[in-house]
C-alpha cells in the first residue's frame, strides 16, 4: 500500500507569543501537496510571521485564485476564514474584501499562472489601488495544478521536464510591480525562510501593498536541470542585495550591521525593519533605481531577491477614498439609511 | 383641437447642447401638472451625429412610446427628409426658415412653422458657440408661445438649470424671449395642440431610473460599489456616489461610509463585490450586457460559493455590441442561467423608477437572506430617461434583513458549525463573517465541492445533496421574491409582462378594448417565478408575453421553470432597440385574434 | 466462473505511477481482443491523495460504467475501508498482505488475495521510489496469473510502453515475474472470474476522445490553435501539437503549416481564434466550462459579427470549479446561448472517439458554411479515458467546405458587393478575405448592427433585418449538423440521449428489455436539431431523455427550440460526478413505469 | 439648423506614390468623432505614413477594441478590411490575425482605456508574443466614448472636466512595453505629424512588434485646464528625446545631423532610420536604460517623445514558431490535410 501521511509533529512545550499563543494556533490542517513543494515552505513562513508577530489568527482574511498555489490557504492560519475564489481573480476578490472590513489582515496568495498570465490585469491595477495587504506569488515558473505548462515567468531557454526550451521572454512581477508604484516590493525563495519571514512581517505591517515574489520550485513539474525554478539553480543564482530584519515596536534591536551599509526603516506602527545592504549602492527607497537594478541584474542571468523597495509612509486605499474608520461591514441601518426625510429632499429636487 | 394630448419630437445634432434646452421643455409642462415621458434617442456617438427627443404629453396619463409625431422640431440639415417624412398628416412642422426649404422636402399634408433661427441669433450672439447652444433655447421660447406654456415656469426652470452659474441665467432669458417674441409676432399662437395647467402630475416627480437604483443601493445600505463604465449603466453608479457623498458621510470626520471603485473592467468589478459581500459588506455592480457575459464565470462562483452579490443591469440592445444607445429586455437568458453549470440566479424586474428604486434596496435584502447572486433587470429605456414616478419613500425603522448570520455569542451556543447545513430545511445555511470569533465559525469559501463542514470531497453524495440544497434555495427565492401583479375579471385570455413592456400597457389595453378585445393582466416583478404566476397561466386559456427581445426569453424562462406547455403562451415581441409601442402591442394582438379567428367579446370564464 | 465479464478497480494514490501500470493492463486485455472501457477516477491534485482506475471487460461489449465491482485491487490505506466496502459480495479483494488486515476490515462474503507486496519487493529493490513505482507492476504480473492474461501480450506491453527508453525494460519485466511468480506459486489461480483471447475487439483501437477531438482539427484544417490549459480539456491542444508536428510539417523547409499559442487565458485564446477565423484560418481553441463562460463575450461577438469560429468544450463538473476531474454534460444552456442579447450557437455532440475525430474536423466546414461558432460538446469521460472505438479514417480527396467566400475574381464579376446581403435567402451572406482583391470586397466587420453592406447603422428595421436573418440561418444550419441517429420498432415510448449518456445505453436498453420495457432510440449529434427531432418526439407518447447534468438542459433546448410540451418529455438525470450508468438508467425507467402504472408489454402503435 | 459636415478637400493634382497611388487612395470615409479630436490626427498620421511608403492599401489588417478611439479604423484605409472587435481585446483578436496572414501589415488601434484598463493583460502578452503589428494607442487620458471617466493613464493630481483631481497613480504604457520587451517603443503626440509619421512608417516596417503611445487630446472631455492630457499641456511638456526620419530603401538620405548625436538604424528590408539624438546620453538600443530614462524624467514632469527604442533584428512571431512562409489562410486541403495513409498509421499506435 502507499501511504501518504505527513504526521503533525507534537511539541510537548510550544512556546507561546504575547497573546498566549503557540505556532501551532497558526497552522491549518495537513496539505496535499506534493511533499517537497516549495508552496508548503512558503505557508510555513507565513505561519511563523504571523505567530512571531503575535497577531491574533482569526483576524485575517484569506484570498486566492486557483492554483495548486492558490489551494495553500487552506494549508495556514485554520482560525481564519479563507477563500479559493477563479483563476486570476484573487486580486479583486482581496480588494472588496478589504474594502468591507480594514482591521482583516489581508493576505492574497497567487501562483505565477493566476497572477502573470490570466490575473495579469487584475495584478497590475490592485497596485494601483493601493489596497492594504500582502501579496504572495509562489512562482514557480509553470501550471502545477494543469501539470506542467511554461507560465509568463518562465526564463526564455529555460526548459520542460520534456527537455523542451520556452521561446518566450519572462514577464517578471518584481519589475512590474515596482513600475506599477508598488509601496512594498521584494523577492524571495521558498527555501530561504531566514530571508523570507522578516520580509513577509514586514509587508503584513506595511500599511499599503506589500508585494512578494516568491521563487517556489515545483517538484513534480519544474525542478529538473534546465530549470531555472529548480531548487538548484535559485540557490545558485540568487543575489540577495538587502538582508531584512524586523523588530517589533517594543522589541530591543539586536542585529549590528556596518555602518554605512546599514539602515533603520520606521514603520508608521513604531516597528523597525534593519537592513544590511549587500551593495552598497543600494537605495531600497528609490524605485526607479530598484526597477533598474533588478533589470540590469537580471540582464546578468541573477535572481536579485530581499526587500527591493518600501515607502513606510503610503498611503492605503482606505485612505484615498476617505472612508470611515469603523469597517463598512459593521454599520447598520442607523449608519447606512439617510431616511425618508432626506429621501423627500431628494424628490424634491425630481420637481 | 387637442388640448395636453401629443408627441413633440426634436431632431438635433448631439454634443449640441440640446438634450438639455429639451429636458427643460418637458420639465416645465410637467410643473404645469401635465404627465410627460420624453425618450432621449442618441447615437453612440459624442458630437455630430443625429439625437431625437421625443416629448409625449398625455392627458389620459399613457407614459409609452407613440409610434406617431404631432410636432418635428428638425433642427438637424442630415435628417431632415426623415423628420419631416415621419411626422402624422395634419402635423407641424418647425424648422428654420434662414434658407429656404427644398421643394423636394415640402409636404401639403401639414403645417410649415418656419422661424429664421439663424438669422435671429446671429444678430444677438457675437460667439459662434453661444449661438449654436442659444438656438436650442430660442426655439424653446417660440414653443412657449406655440403651444401656451406657462412663460415664469420656463424662466423658472432655466433658474434652476443653471442655479450656482448664475451668469448665465440672463442670456439664456433673453434668448428664450427672442424665441418667444418672434412667435407672438410673426406666427399664429398657439396652435390647436397646446397645453393647460391640470393636476394630472399630482406629487409625482421626474426621475430616471438609474438615478433611482442609485438611490435604491445607497437606502438598502450598500456600502461598496465597483463598476466598470459602460452605456446605459454608468449613471447608476454615478448616482450612488454623489448621493452618498451628500447623505452617506460620517458627522464628525467627514469621512464615507461607503466606497466606490471604477474598477479596471467588469471582472474586476464583480471580484470586488464578491469579495465585499463574502466579507460581509452589501456591495453591488451596475453593468449591461457585455458586462454580464464577462462577469459569468464569477456568477458561477457566487451561486456556487454562496455570496449574496447584486448586480443591477441596465440592459442595450444585443447581441455582442449591438446597439448602446437603444434599448431592449435581451439579457433575462444570460443573466438567469449564467455561468456554466447548473447555475440559476435570482432576477428582479423594476418597471418605473420608484421600483428602481425600491428593487433596488429589496436586492440587498434578498442576496443577504438568501445568499446567492441577485441581479436588477433593468433597460435603458427606464434607466436613462427621465420618466413620471411616484415618489420615492422609506419607511423609517425599516430594518436590513442581514440574513442568517451568526455572531461570535451566537457561535458560543452551536456545538459545531456546519456552513452548507440545511437547518431550516429552506436550503439556507448559516454563515459567519471572518473575524468573528477567536476559535469557532470559521471555513473555507470555494467555488469547489465540499460537504456540509465546508470540507473539500469529490464524493458523488455530498456534491448531489449539496445540489439539491440549493433547489431547495431556488424554491425559498420563489417565495420571497417581490409577487406578480395582477388584474383580473375574469377573462379567458390574459397578458403577462416585465419592466417597460409593462408602460405602454394601460393605452394598449385601452387601445384593444376598443376593439373589444379584454385581457386579465399580470405583471411578472421576480424570478424564480412564484406560484401567482403559474396560477395566471393555468386559469386562462391562453397567455400573451410581452417582451423587447427577439427570442422570445421571458417565455422560455416560464416554460423552463414551470414546465408549462408553450402552446399556451403567444409572444408578442419588439426588438427594434426603440420601445415598445402600445402600436405595436395592439396591432400583434388584434392580428393574433384575426388570424384564430377568435371571438372578440369579453367571455366571463365559466 | 465468468469470461470476460467483470470491473476490476484499482485503487491508488495519484502521482504514484499506478495510471500507466493500470492503463497497460487495460491494454493487454485489449491486445487479447477483449472489448474494454477505462476509467480513471482522479482527484483535482497532483499526488497524494486516492484515485481509481476502473476497467470494465463485457463480453457482450458493453462499454459504460458499471455501478458493482468484481474485483478490487486495494492498495490506498487511506481509503481501504470504502473500497473493501464497495466489492460486490462474491468479489475477490487484492490487498497487501505485508501487514495484516485489521479485523474489521474483513468481509466473509468475498474472497481475499492477500499478496506481500512491500515484502517482496524489499528484496528486489533497493531505491524506494523505484519500489513505489513497481510495486504497481508486480500486481500487474499476479493479475496477469490471476486472470490468465497472456504474459507475452502483457510484456509486450511493457515494450510498447517504454520504447525508447530500453533500460527500464528489463527491471518492468523482472518486477510482473515477481508478481507473476509470486501468484502462481501461492495463490489459486486462474480465479472463476478470468479472461480469455476473442475477436471481438476486431479492427477497433483504443484512444481517447481528446486525442482523437485534436486529431479531428488537424484533419479538418485548422490552422491556428490557440488555448489556455484547463482540465480536462488541456489533452486537446497538445494532441494537436503533437501529430501536427509529426504529420503538417513542409518537406523541404521543416517548417510548419500551423501555428499553436499558448494564450494567457480563456479570453485570449477565443480572440485570437476569431481573429484567425476572420483572417480566413482555420482555428480553434479547446476549453472547459469556466473557459466557455469566460468566452461568452467574444462568443456573441463571433455570432453577431459571423465569424466561424470553433471551440471545443471538454465539459466537467460545475457550478464554478465544481469537481474538476469529474465528467458531466452540463454546459448546453451556457453554450447553446452563450452572451448577452440573443445569441444562439450551433453544437455537436459526439458520442465516441470517432466521432469526436469526425465531429471535430466537421466543426471547421460547418462554421465557414455557417459563418457562426461551432461547440463540439464532448466531456471527461469520453475525453480523458481510452476507449474502444472503430479505427478512425479519412476519405481521401475529401474537400474542405470553405463556404461561401469570393475570391478575387468572383468580386471583379460582382456589380456591389453586400457583406450581409441575403443572396441564396439561407440567411448566409458572402464574405471575402482581407487582402483578396486591391478595390473590391474590403468591409468593415464589427460587433454592432450595420446594414447589408456591412455600414454602421442604429435604424431600427436594418437591425431587425438583420436578426431575421440571423434566423434564416439557424433554420440553415438546423439542416448541416449531423443527422441524429434514429431505431425504432413503433414502441409507444422512446428514449433520447446524447453525448456520453449513449454509452451505457445497449445494456440499458438489454436490462430494460428483461423487464420488458421497449423504447425506441434517438441519439441527439447537433443543434440546432433536426426536423427528425422533432417527429420523433411526435411520433411517441412521450420520451425519456437522459443527461448527466441536475437541470435536464437537453430537455431546455428542445422545449425552447421547438415549442414542445415539456410534460411529454421525462428526465433520467445523473450528475454525480462518474458518468452515468446502464443500472441508474434502468433504474429510474423502471421506476417511472412502476409509478405511472404504465404496462410494460411491447406495444406495436397503431 | 446645425451643418457638421467635413468636406473632402479635392486636390485636382494630386502626388501619386511609387505604386501609382494618391493619398486620397489611403483614406477612409468622414470620421463622426468630434471636431478637434487627436485621434483624427493620427488617423491623418497614418494614411501618410502608408502612402509615403508606397504600399498596397488593401494588404492590411485593421483592428481595433471598442471606444473613440476603436472606432478610427473605420476612417482610414478603406480599401483594407477592418475589425472593430471587442473592448480591451484587440491584441488577441490582432494576434489570431496575424498568424491567420503573416503578409498583411496588421495595425492595432487601441484606446487607453481599451488597453491599460481592460485590456492591460492581453496588451501585456501580445508584447510577449513580439506580433509584428504596429499597435497605437490613441492616449487620451480620458474614456471618452463613455464621456469622460478618468482612465489608467492619467496623472494623479490631474483633474476631471467638473475640477475633481485623479487621485490614482498613472499607468505609463511605453514603460510597460519597455519593461515587458517590446522591440519597437515610442512616444508621440497626435498634433506633432513631423514626429508621429516618421515613427509609423518604421514601426510598419520593423518586423516584430511596434508600439507607439501617442498623446491625443480629448477636445470633449479631456482638453480643459488641469488635466495633462490636454493640447497645451502636451506643447508645454513634451520632451523629445530623438527625432526620427524614415527613409525608403532606395531613397536618398537627406538629413544632416552634427556628429556624436546622430545615429542610422538599417532596418532589415534596407531602409533606414536617421535619428537626431536630442539628449546625447540618450540609447536607443538599450531598453533599460529607455526605461530609467522615462522613468526619471516622468517623475520630473517631462512626458518623453520619440523614439525610445528599437531592436532591428528582433524576431516576430512567426520566427518563434516557425511557421511556413506561405500564409496559413492560403492552405488548403493538400497542404494540410495528411490524408488516411498517415491516419492508419495513427491507429497502429492505438491498437
Ligand atoms: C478560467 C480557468 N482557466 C483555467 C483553469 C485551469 N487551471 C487551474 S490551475 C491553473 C494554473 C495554475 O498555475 P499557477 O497559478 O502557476 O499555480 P501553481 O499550480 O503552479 O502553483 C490553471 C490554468 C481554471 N481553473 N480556470
Ligand atoms: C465589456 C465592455 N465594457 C464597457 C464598455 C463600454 N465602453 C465603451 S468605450 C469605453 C472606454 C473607451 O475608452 P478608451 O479606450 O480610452 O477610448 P476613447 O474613447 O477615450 O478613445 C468603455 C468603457 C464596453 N463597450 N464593453
Ligand atoms: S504540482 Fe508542483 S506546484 Fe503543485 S503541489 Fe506538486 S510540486 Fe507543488
Ligand atoms: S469624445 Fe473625446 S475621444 Fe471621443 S471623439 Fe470626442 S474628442 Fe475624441
Ligand atoms: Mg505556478
Ligand atoms: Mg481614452
Amino acid at each position: 500500500m502507499t501511504f501518504v501521511a505527513k504526521p503533525r509533529v507534537h511539541h510537548p512545550k510550544l512556546p507561546v507569543n504575547e497573546i498566549g499563543l503557540t505556532r501551532r494556533d497558526y497552522e491549518g490542517p495537513v496539505s496535499t501537496l506534493c511533499a517537497g513543494c516549495g508552496h508548503d515552505s512558503v505557508s510555513a513562513a507565513i505561519v511563523q510571521a504571523c505567530a512571531e508577530l503575535s497577531l491574533p489568527p482569526h483576524k485575517f482574511a484569506k484570498i486566492s485564485g486557483i492554483g495548486c498555489s492558490s489551494k495553500t490557504p487552506s494549508y495556514f492560519l485554520s482560525k481564519s476564514h479563507g477563500f479559493n475564489s477563479v483563476h486570476g481573480r484573487m486580486p479583486s476578490v482581496a480588494t472588496g474584501a478589504n474594502l468591507a472590513n480594514r482591521d482583516l489582515y489581508c493576505i492574497g496568495v497567487s501562483g505565477d499562472g493566476d497572477t502573470a498570465s490570466i490575473g495579469l490585469g487584475q495584478f497590475a491595477h490592485i497596485v494601483r489601488r493601493r489596497i492594504n495587504m500582502l501579496y504572495v506569488v509562489d512562482n514557480n515558473g509553470t501550471y502545477g495544478l494543469t501539470k506542467g505548462q511554461f507560465s509568463a515567468t518562465n526564463d526564455k531557454g529555460s526548459t520542460s521536464k520534456k527537455g523542451l526550451p520556452n521561446l518566450n521572454e519572462p514577464i517578471d512581477l518584481v519589475s512590474l510591480a515596482l513600475q506599477i508604484g508598488a509601496s512594498f516590493v521584494a523577492r524571495s525563495f521558498s527555501g530561504d525562510k531566514k530571508q523570507l519571514v522578516p520580509l513577509i512581517k514586514a509587508a503584513l505591517i506595511h500599511k499599503g501593498f506589500g508585494f512578494i515574489d516568491v521563487i517556489s520550485p515545483c517538484v513534480a513539474f519544474n525542478n529538473h536541470q534546465g530549470s531555472t525554478k529548480s531548487y538548484d539553480y535559485i540557490r545558485d543564482h540568487s543575489e540577495p542585495v538587502v538582508v531584512t530584519d524586523y523588530f517589533a515596536a517594543q522589541e530591543e534591536i539586536t542585529v549590528d550591521y556596518a555602518p554605512g551599509t546599514s539602515e533603520e526603516v520606521h514603520m508608521p506602527d513604531g516597528s523597525v525593519l534593519c537592513l544590511q545592504k549587500l551593495d552598497e549602492k543600494f537605495d531600497v527607497h528609490d524605485k526607479v533605481h530598484a526597477l533598474n537594478y533588478v533589470q540590469t541584474r537580471q540582464a546578468q542571468g541573477e535572481v536579485v531577491t530581499g526587500l527591493l523597495y518600501v515607502d513606510p509612509d503610503a498611503s492605503d486605499c482606505h485612505e484615498v477614498l476617505d472612508t470611515v474608520q469603523r469597517p463598512l461591514n459593521e454599520l447598520d441601518v442607523d449608519d447606512l439609511c439617510p431616511g425618508n426625510a432626506a429621501l423627500e429632499m431628494v424628490n424634491a429636487g425630481f420637481r | 383641437m387637442s388640448i395636453n394630448d401629443f408627441v413633440i419630437r426634436f431632431a438635433n445634432v448631439n454634443g449640441s447642447g440640446s438634450a438639455s434646452a429639451n429636458t427643460m421643455f418637458a420639465k416645465a409642462l410637467f410643473r404645469m401638472g401635465l404627465p410627460v415621458a420624453t425618450r432621449n434617442i442618441f447615437p453612440s456617438n459624442i458630437q455630430g451625429l443625429p439625437t431625437w427627443f421625443d416629448v409625449r404629453v398625455s392627458a389620459r396619463g399613457y407614459l409609452g412610446r407613440r409610434e406617431s409625431v404631432d410636432i418635428m422640431v428638425a433642427m438637424n440639415a442630415a435628417t431632415y427628409e426623415e423628420d419631416v417624412a415621419c411626422l402624422s398628416p395634419g402635423g407641424y412642422l418647425i424648422y428654420d426658415s434662414t434658407k429656404p426649404l427644398a421643394r423636394h422636402l415640402r409636404r401639403s399634408d401639414i403645417t410649415e412653422i418656419g422661424m429664421p433661427l439663424a438669422d435671429l441669433l446671429l444678430s444677438e450672439f457675437e460667439d459662434i458657440k453661444q449661438r449654436g447652444l442659444f438656438k436650442n433655447i430660442t426655439y424653446l421660447g417660440a414653443l412657449s408661445a406655440l403651444l401656451d406654456i406657462e412663460f415664469d415656469v420656463i424662466t423658472g426652470m432655466v433658474a434652476t438649470q443653471y442655479k450656482g452659474k448664475d451668469a448665465l441665467i440672463a442670456p439664456n432669458i433673453a434668448a428664450l424671449e427672442i424665441g418667444r417674441g418672434y412667435a407672438q409676432r410673426y406666427l399664429s399662437c398657439p396652435l390647436p395642440i397646446k397645453v393647460r395647467r391640470v393636476e394630472a402630475a399630482g406629487d409625482r416627480i421626474m426621475v430616471d431610473g438609474n438615478t433611482a437604483a442609485g438611490l435604491g443601493a445607497l437606502y438598502g445600505g450598500a456600502t461598496v460599489c465597483a463598476w466598470y463604465p459602460i452605456t446605459p449603466s454608468t449613471s447608476v453608479a454615478e448616482a450612488f456616489e454623489l448621493y452618498a457623498n451628500q447623505l452617506r458621510v460620517e458627522e464628525n470626520s467627514g469621512r464615507r461610509k461607503f466606497a466606490v471603485v471604477q474598477a479596471e473592467d467588469e471582472l474586476s468589478a464583480i471580484g470586488i463585490v464578491i469579495g465585499a459581500a463574502w466579507n460581509g459588506a452589501r456591495s453591488f455592480t451596475a453593468t449591461s450586457g457585455p458586462g454580464i457575459s464577462l462577469m459569468s464565470e464569477f456568477l458561477g462562483l457566487a451561486y456556487f460559493a454562496e455570496i449574496p452579490a447584486v448586480i443591477f443591469d441596465v440592459q442595450r440592445a444585443g447581441p455582442s455590441t449591438g446597439m448602446p444607445t437603444r434599448t431592449q429586455q435581451c439579457d433575462l437568458i444570460s443573466a438567469a442561467y449564467a455561468s456554466h453549470g447548473d447555475t440559476k440566479h435570482v432576477l428582479l424586474f423594476p418597471s418605473t423608477p420608484k421600483e428602481c428604486f425600491e428593487f433596488g434596496a429589496q436586492c440587498f435584502d434578498l442576496a443577504d437572506r438568501l445568499q446567492t447572486p441577485v441581479i436588477l433587470m433593468t433597460d435603458l429605456d427606464l434607466g436613462m430617461n427621465d420618466s413620471l414616478s411616484d415618489p420615492l419613500t422609506w419607511e423609517d425603522g425599516r430594518a436590513y434583513d442581514r440574513g442568517k448570520v451568526l455572531s461570535a455569542e451566537d457561535l458560543e451556543a452551536v456545538e459545531k458549525f456546519g456552513r452548507y447545513l440545511d437547518v431550516d430545511g429552506d436550503g439556507i445555511g448559516y454563515r459567519t463573517y471572518p473575524g468573528t470569533h477567536p476559535d469557532k465559525g470559521a471555513f473555507f469559501t470555494r467555488g469547489t465541492s465540499r460537504d456540509e463542514y465546508a470540507a473539500y470531497t469529490e464524493s458523488p453524495e455530498a456534491y448531489e445533496k449539496n445540489m439539491r440544497r440549493l433547489l431547495r434555495k431556488w424554491e425559498t427565492a420563489s417565495k420571497l421574491v417581490p409577487e406578480a401583479v395582477i388584474t383580473s375579471s375574469g377573462q379567458r385570455a390574459g397578458i403577462l409582462y416585465y419592466g417597460t413592456s409593462a408602460t405602454p400597457m394601460p393605452e394598449a389595453l385601452d387601445l384593444l378594448e376598443e376593439e373589444d378585445v379584454h385581457l386579465d393582466t399580470l405583471r411578472i416583478c421576480g424570478f424564480p417565478f412564484g406560484k401567482e404566476v403559474y396560477k395566471f397561466i393555468e386559469d386562462h386559456d391562453f397567455v400573451f408575453v410581452v417582451e423587447q427581445n427577439r427570442d422570445a426569453q421571458m417565455k422560455t424562462l416560464l416554460v423552463n421553470e414551470g414546465e408549462l406547455d408553450p402552446a399556451r403562451l403567444v409572444s408578442i415581441l419588439y426588438y427594434g432597440g426603440l420601445s415598445i409601442s402600445a402600436d405595436t402591442i395592439q396591432a400583434q394582438i388584434s392580428e393574433y385574434f384575426t388570424q384564430q379567428k377568435l371571438p372578440r367579446l369579453t367571455e366571463v370564464k365559466s
